[in-house]
């Protein structure tokens, strides 16, 4: 597969379709990948694609890093089903001209969670990683694990119904469609069985962890604000220190600045340092837009996103009588 | 404890609810005093961050009142707003907040008597809950 | 001279430790594990090798009270803390404490060459009981050997501790760890044989380790480097996140916030990242560091240039916590190796 | 120890607006203690950072001179969050003040030598604090030349004060202003233009430049052009700063703190800068 991709980028610096490509290369330690900006055809053999994959590439079209696709340079980009659902999102917010860019869809099978691999080799160093279609092979300096693939994926990708791309000019291999996933709510369904007090304590208790490094933030493609509502000091919304109350809301205002924008990518919840359980907040938003509004993030490039649009005759259910 | 009284936030839309809090006061109906009220232009300006501001400061409860739908002043504020709320509301209770803290509701110009009914109602539900302790932001 | 505890009795010198001072140690397994106040030895997690948060939260947190007030009165807090003593920290991280020493503890300063004290730094740093582990199995992202330093470097340690199958092997370093030593009575004393096993240990772990790049030659480039077109790659994938110099636990750059209402309140003293547009953005809306890659640039400069310039050393001590806990796999090393390779 | 974070209390004696939209304002502050009023010795270029208590703290240049003892004079554009603060003050208020910081005009080098002090818009204010100091001795120095700029006449700070400066005839103040505007009869244009112009003396003269970035980055070079040496060129740098003390790590150029190894630089310290200033 990563030939038949490495083949296709190729014709496409021959073909002079793109000036560059944004990509996945082998990353410096075991278990990652990292972006790779391809400028030339030379480039092309470093570019891989596989469980590691894990970075949402389309977050380097914007924010300061929108550079990249400017100046009519037509840019080639490399994606998952989540990372084409961003471009999408891109397109219909106006944040890049679709013809300048060239989609690569890539089929993909889900990327893996290092922090779930750390987990089961209760935080020993992995040296080697191996990984077939069923299983991950990891050894570390006196241990070795086989681990269930499934057992190691990234949450957002265990409950994926879109791991392939939807819009793209390039596929390599067979796009597929909506694949059917039983249990995409499940986490939340189990979260909301619990008293008010047994939620409050769990949030605090994970969401005391954050240091506030933003890192969920700037890896996410959906928040791409110039100055964020926490960088912003006339009035300064909220305490810039870990303080519990300060960090729920801004993790909570972010949730919702990319409600019915979010692309459940998982980037970020891979991103955290201190390995906050972040999905879970997006995937409740994301849960009541499917149920109330049956809208899905990035899929239709001529469909509004859900908050920017309304029904007059909308269930309000949640309004005083 | 037995003295406690609720402080509630109340964000009202300028052209209807604000309106109908006037209404309320002129026609000497009577509600409870436990509203700070903050005028806004319409129920489509309430951003999220003012009403999980007002909890961190320590109100005991937040009331968002606009227009109609239909009715609002600059024709569709109130439909986006129904669309935040849709989506905050049960983000709030998810977390862990009791769901009464936060309410919304919909009160004309012409309805003094629903204001007042829809505050006492909400002061009720927050005396029931008791002081707030989540989202609380300490020393 | 060296002390040997048995590790089936770490209760009992835990208990001295204890009744001397306030005693830190690595806690939590799998992600978040720390540097944190602990009661008993059940807390500690003994077999952790690099913790993912660094140490240098117990002497200069997060958030840290510069002072309280009210109305226009300022309150400081006068409680004087029980010492602390800290178990368990790596030789690295010990080493990087006496960096950021550097410019929080006594050093004449300029333009006066008056004497500066940090007090919220030294009260905390200066009376602490260092206990550094030797680090058996260097991790494949240590790299300490760049920096004329190595897994069983004892800068920054007051007692230095080597951590064999059934014994920790204990010896002072610094006069502190003397005095203290002394009260540890009841144990035994290490023979020449467990000299032995500290040699054999040192060398295994220094084994793990890759070849050294040479930073002589990055001294070299580094002067003419700022302008370099190299950063712009260099840069391109990084996305400005504060992870690399929040886990850093060389990085000591604050920001200072006033917290509460006007009458009554706090000052803060927080950590900040070169990272953030925040960081240097003025008022006026204009920012020296506007983009991604002056920030990134400055984070590097400021690790192998400025600080070496001011303060005759690296601001980094191979501790390899940013390579893993970038999300996108930026890598200090290789930085560092493109740079050198940079002919200026 | 003594604890550097914390602040002296200080009491504003008086306020003056200083142009029509009342965005700057100078504020005269004198000790409440006099034992801190004793320990506070600083000289011309140095900063404060200026405290308000539950807002933060901002740095500002110190507008008065040393040889002024009553009072220490800040003036205040009014742009972020302090500063908004800083002009809600009223006479009588307490506000506190941490330093002096930083480095200084060497003064006691351009003694019995000429002067040209070059500034624009509201940066004067160290200037100010250079030029009342060199007045005050005046005896100790050669010619002193100034040239101020602004964008427009009500843009210049402590008009008063230049008004009594332009009766001395032991001064050559020359004004500018970016555009021609009613009633103004003094120079127009801008300052790099109009120091070309003017064309100072080089020989045994010093030259202190301060003023809006932009405007040093032009008058720099017509400095070099006139043929003074780099060592006697002397600017003040600024950027966000918040401990003031070399500490936090933002305000640095290369491996120059602003705040510790600066403000004032020579063109020499700047060219020795690999950084862009």
């Amino acid at each position: 597969m990563v030939k038949e991709l490495q083949k296709k980028v190729r014709e496409l610096f021959e073909d002079k379709k793109v000036d560059m490509v944004v990509g996945w290369g082998k990353g410096s330690v075991p278990m990652s990948a990292t972006p790779l900006f391809i400028k030339s055809i030379d480039e092309v053999d470093d570019l891989i694609f596989d469980e590691t994959c894990q970075n949402n590439l389309a977050v380097y079209f914007t924010k300061d890093k929108r550079k990249l696709s400017k100046d009519g340079k037509k840019v080639g980009v490399i994606v998952k089903g989540c990372d084409d659902r961003s471009l999408v999102l891109y397109s219909i917010e106006k944040q890049i001209k679709r013809d300048d860019i060239v989609i690569i869809g890539v089929p993909c099978d889900g990327v893996i969670d290092k922090n779930k691999i750390l987990r089961k080799t209760n935080n020993r160093e992995v040296i080697e990683y191996n990984c077939d279609e069923k299983k991950v092979k990891v050894k570390g300096r006196d241990f070795e694990l086989t681990l269930d693939k499934k057992d190691v994926l990234s949450d957002s990708c265990l409950t994926c119904s879109y791991p392939d791309a939807q819009v793209y000019d390039e596929f390599i291999g067979k796009a597929r469609k909506k694949v059917d996933c039983k249990d995409e709510f499940k986490k939340v369904d189990d979260f909301e069985k619990l008293s008010l007090d047994e939620r409050w304590n769990a949030i605090t208790e994970e969401y005391s962890k954050c240091i506030r490094c933003y890192a969920c933030r700037n890896v996410c493609p959906s928040c791409y604000c110039t100055k964020c509502f926490v960088d912003t000091n006339k009035p300064q919304w909220i305490g810039k220190s870990p303080e519990i109350t300060d960090s729920i809301i801004f993790h909570l205002i972010r949730n919702l600045h990319v409600a019915g924008r979010c692309v459940e990518c998982g980037a970020c919840a891979r991103a955290c340092p201190v390995g906050i359980d972040l999905l879970l907040l997006n995937k409740k938003i994301t849960k009541e837009i499917n149920q109330r509004f049956d809208y899905t993030a990035g899929l239709d490039i001529d469909e509004k996103p859900v908050m920017t649009t309304y029904c007059e005759n909308e269930k309000q259910d949640f309004i005083m009588g | 404890m037995k003295d406690w009284q609720p402080k509630i936030l109340a964000i009202l839309c300028n052209w209807c609810s604000y309106a109908g809090a006037d209404l309320a006061g002129v026609s000497r109906l009577q509600y409870p005093p436990n509203i700070r009220v903050v005028r806004i232009p319409c129920s489509g300006r309430v951003d999220p961050l003012f009403i999980m501001k007002a909890f961190q400061t320590g109100y005991d409860g937040v009331l968002v009142s606009g227009c109609h739908p239909g009715d609002c002043h600059y024709l569709s504020g109130n439909y986006f707003a129904r669309r935040k709320f849709a989506v905050l509301k049960p983000l709030m209770e998810f977390i862990g907040v009791e769901p009464d803290r936060l309410q919304f509701s919909w009160v004309s110009a012409g309805e003094g008597e629903r204001f007042s009914k829809v505050v006492t109602k909400v002061t009720d539900d927050i005396k029931k809950i008791g002081p707030i302790k989540k989202m609380v932001k300490g020393d | 001279m060296i002390i040997k505890i048995n590790k089936n009795k770490f209760d009992k010198f835990f208990k001295i430790l204890k009744g001397n001072y306030d005693v830190f140690a690595p806690i939590g397994d799998g992600m978040n594990s720390k540097f944190s106040r602990v009661k008993s030895i059940k807390e500690i997690n003994l077999d952790i090798s690099n913790t993912d948060k660094s140490p240098k939260e117990i002497f200069f947190p997060q958030t840290e009270i510069l002072f309280n007030f009210e109305s226009q009165k300022i309150n400081l807090n006068a409680e004087k803390n029980k010492s602390f003593a800290v178990w368990g920290m790596r030789p690295c991280d010990a080493k990087s404490l006496t960096l950021i020493d550097k410019i929080f503890g006594s050093a004449k300063q300029k333009p006066n060459d008056e004497n500066f004290e940090d007090p919220y730094w030294k009260s905390k740093y200066d009376d602490a009981l260092i206990f550094s582990i030797g680090c058996n199995t260097p991790a494949s992202t240590c790299f300490c050997n760049w920096f004329e330093s190595g897994p069983f470097e004892k800068i920054g340690s007051d007692i230095f501790v080597v951590n064999t199958d059934e014994y920790y092997l204990m010896e002072a370093v610094s006069e502190k760890g003397k005095v203290f030593l002394k009260k540890v009575t009841d144990f035994e004393k290490g023979i020449k044989k467990d000299e032995e096993k500290i040699t054999e240990l040192k060398k295994r772990a220094e084994s793990y380790l890759k070849k050294s790049v040479d930073l002589k030659a990055l001294d070299n480039v580094i002067e003419e480097i700022w302008g370099n077109p190299v950063w712009d790659e260099l840069s391109n994938k990084c996305i400005n996140c504060g992870a690399c110099t929040f886990i850093c636990p060389t990085c000591h750059c604050f920001d200072i916030q006033d917290e509460g209402k006007e009458k009554a309140g706090k000052r803060i003293r927080l950590w900040d990242s070169c990272m953030f547009p925040d960081f240097t953005g003025e008022a006026s809306g204009h920012n020296p560091r506007l983009l991604s890659k002056d920030r990134f640039r400055q984070r590097f400069m400021h690790k192998f240039k400025y600080f070496p310039d001011n303060n005759d050393d690296y601001l980094c001590t191979g501790c390899g916590r940013c390579i893993y806990v970038c999300p996108v796999n930026v890598d200090i090393r290789e930085v560092v190796e493109k740079i050198v390779k940079c002919e200026s | 120890m003594k604890n550097t974070y914390i602040p002296v209390p200080m009491k504003v004696e008086n306020i003056i607006t200083e142009d029509p939209n009342k965005t700057l304002r100078t504020y005269d502050l004198s000790f409440i203690n006099s034992e801190d009023r004793k320990n506070f010795k600083y000289m011309p270029g140095q900063f404060c950072e200026f405290s308000i208590l539950g807002k933060g703290e901002s740095p500002f240049g110190i507008a008065s001179s040393p040889t002024e003892k009553d009072f220490l004079r800040f003036t205040v554009n009014n742009t972020g969050l302090v500063t908004n603060e800083i002009h809600y003050l009223r006479k009588g208020d307490n506000v506190g003040i941490r330093g002096p910081l930083g480095n200084w005009y060497p003064v006691e080098k351009f003694k019995g030598e000429n002067i040209v002090i070059i500034g624009g818009g509201f940066a004067f204010t160290t200037l100010r604090s250079l030029l009342i100091y060199l007045l005050e001795h005046r005896k100790d120095y050669g010619e002193i030349t100034v040239i101020y700029g602004a964008r427009n006449p009500d843009l210049f700070i402590y008009k008063d004060e230049i008004a009594e400066w332009e009766k001395r005839d032991d001064l050559n103040l020359h004004l500018t202003i970016d555009k021609k505007a009613d009633g103004w009869d003094k120079l127009v244009g801008f300052v790099p233009a109009v120091v070309k112009e003017l064309a100072p003396k080089a020989e045994k003269t010093w030259c202190v430049v301060c003023g809006p970035p932009i405007m040093i980055k032009f008058t720099l070079p017509v400095l070099v052009q006139l043929k003074f040496p780099n060592d006697r060129i002397y600017t003040s740098l600024e950027r966000k700063m918040k401990c003031g003390i070399g500490k936090c790590g933002r305000c640095n150029i290369g491996s120059k703190y602003i705040c510790i190894d600066g403000p004032v630089f020579s063109m020499e310290d700047i060219n020795n800068i690999s950084e862009e200033i």
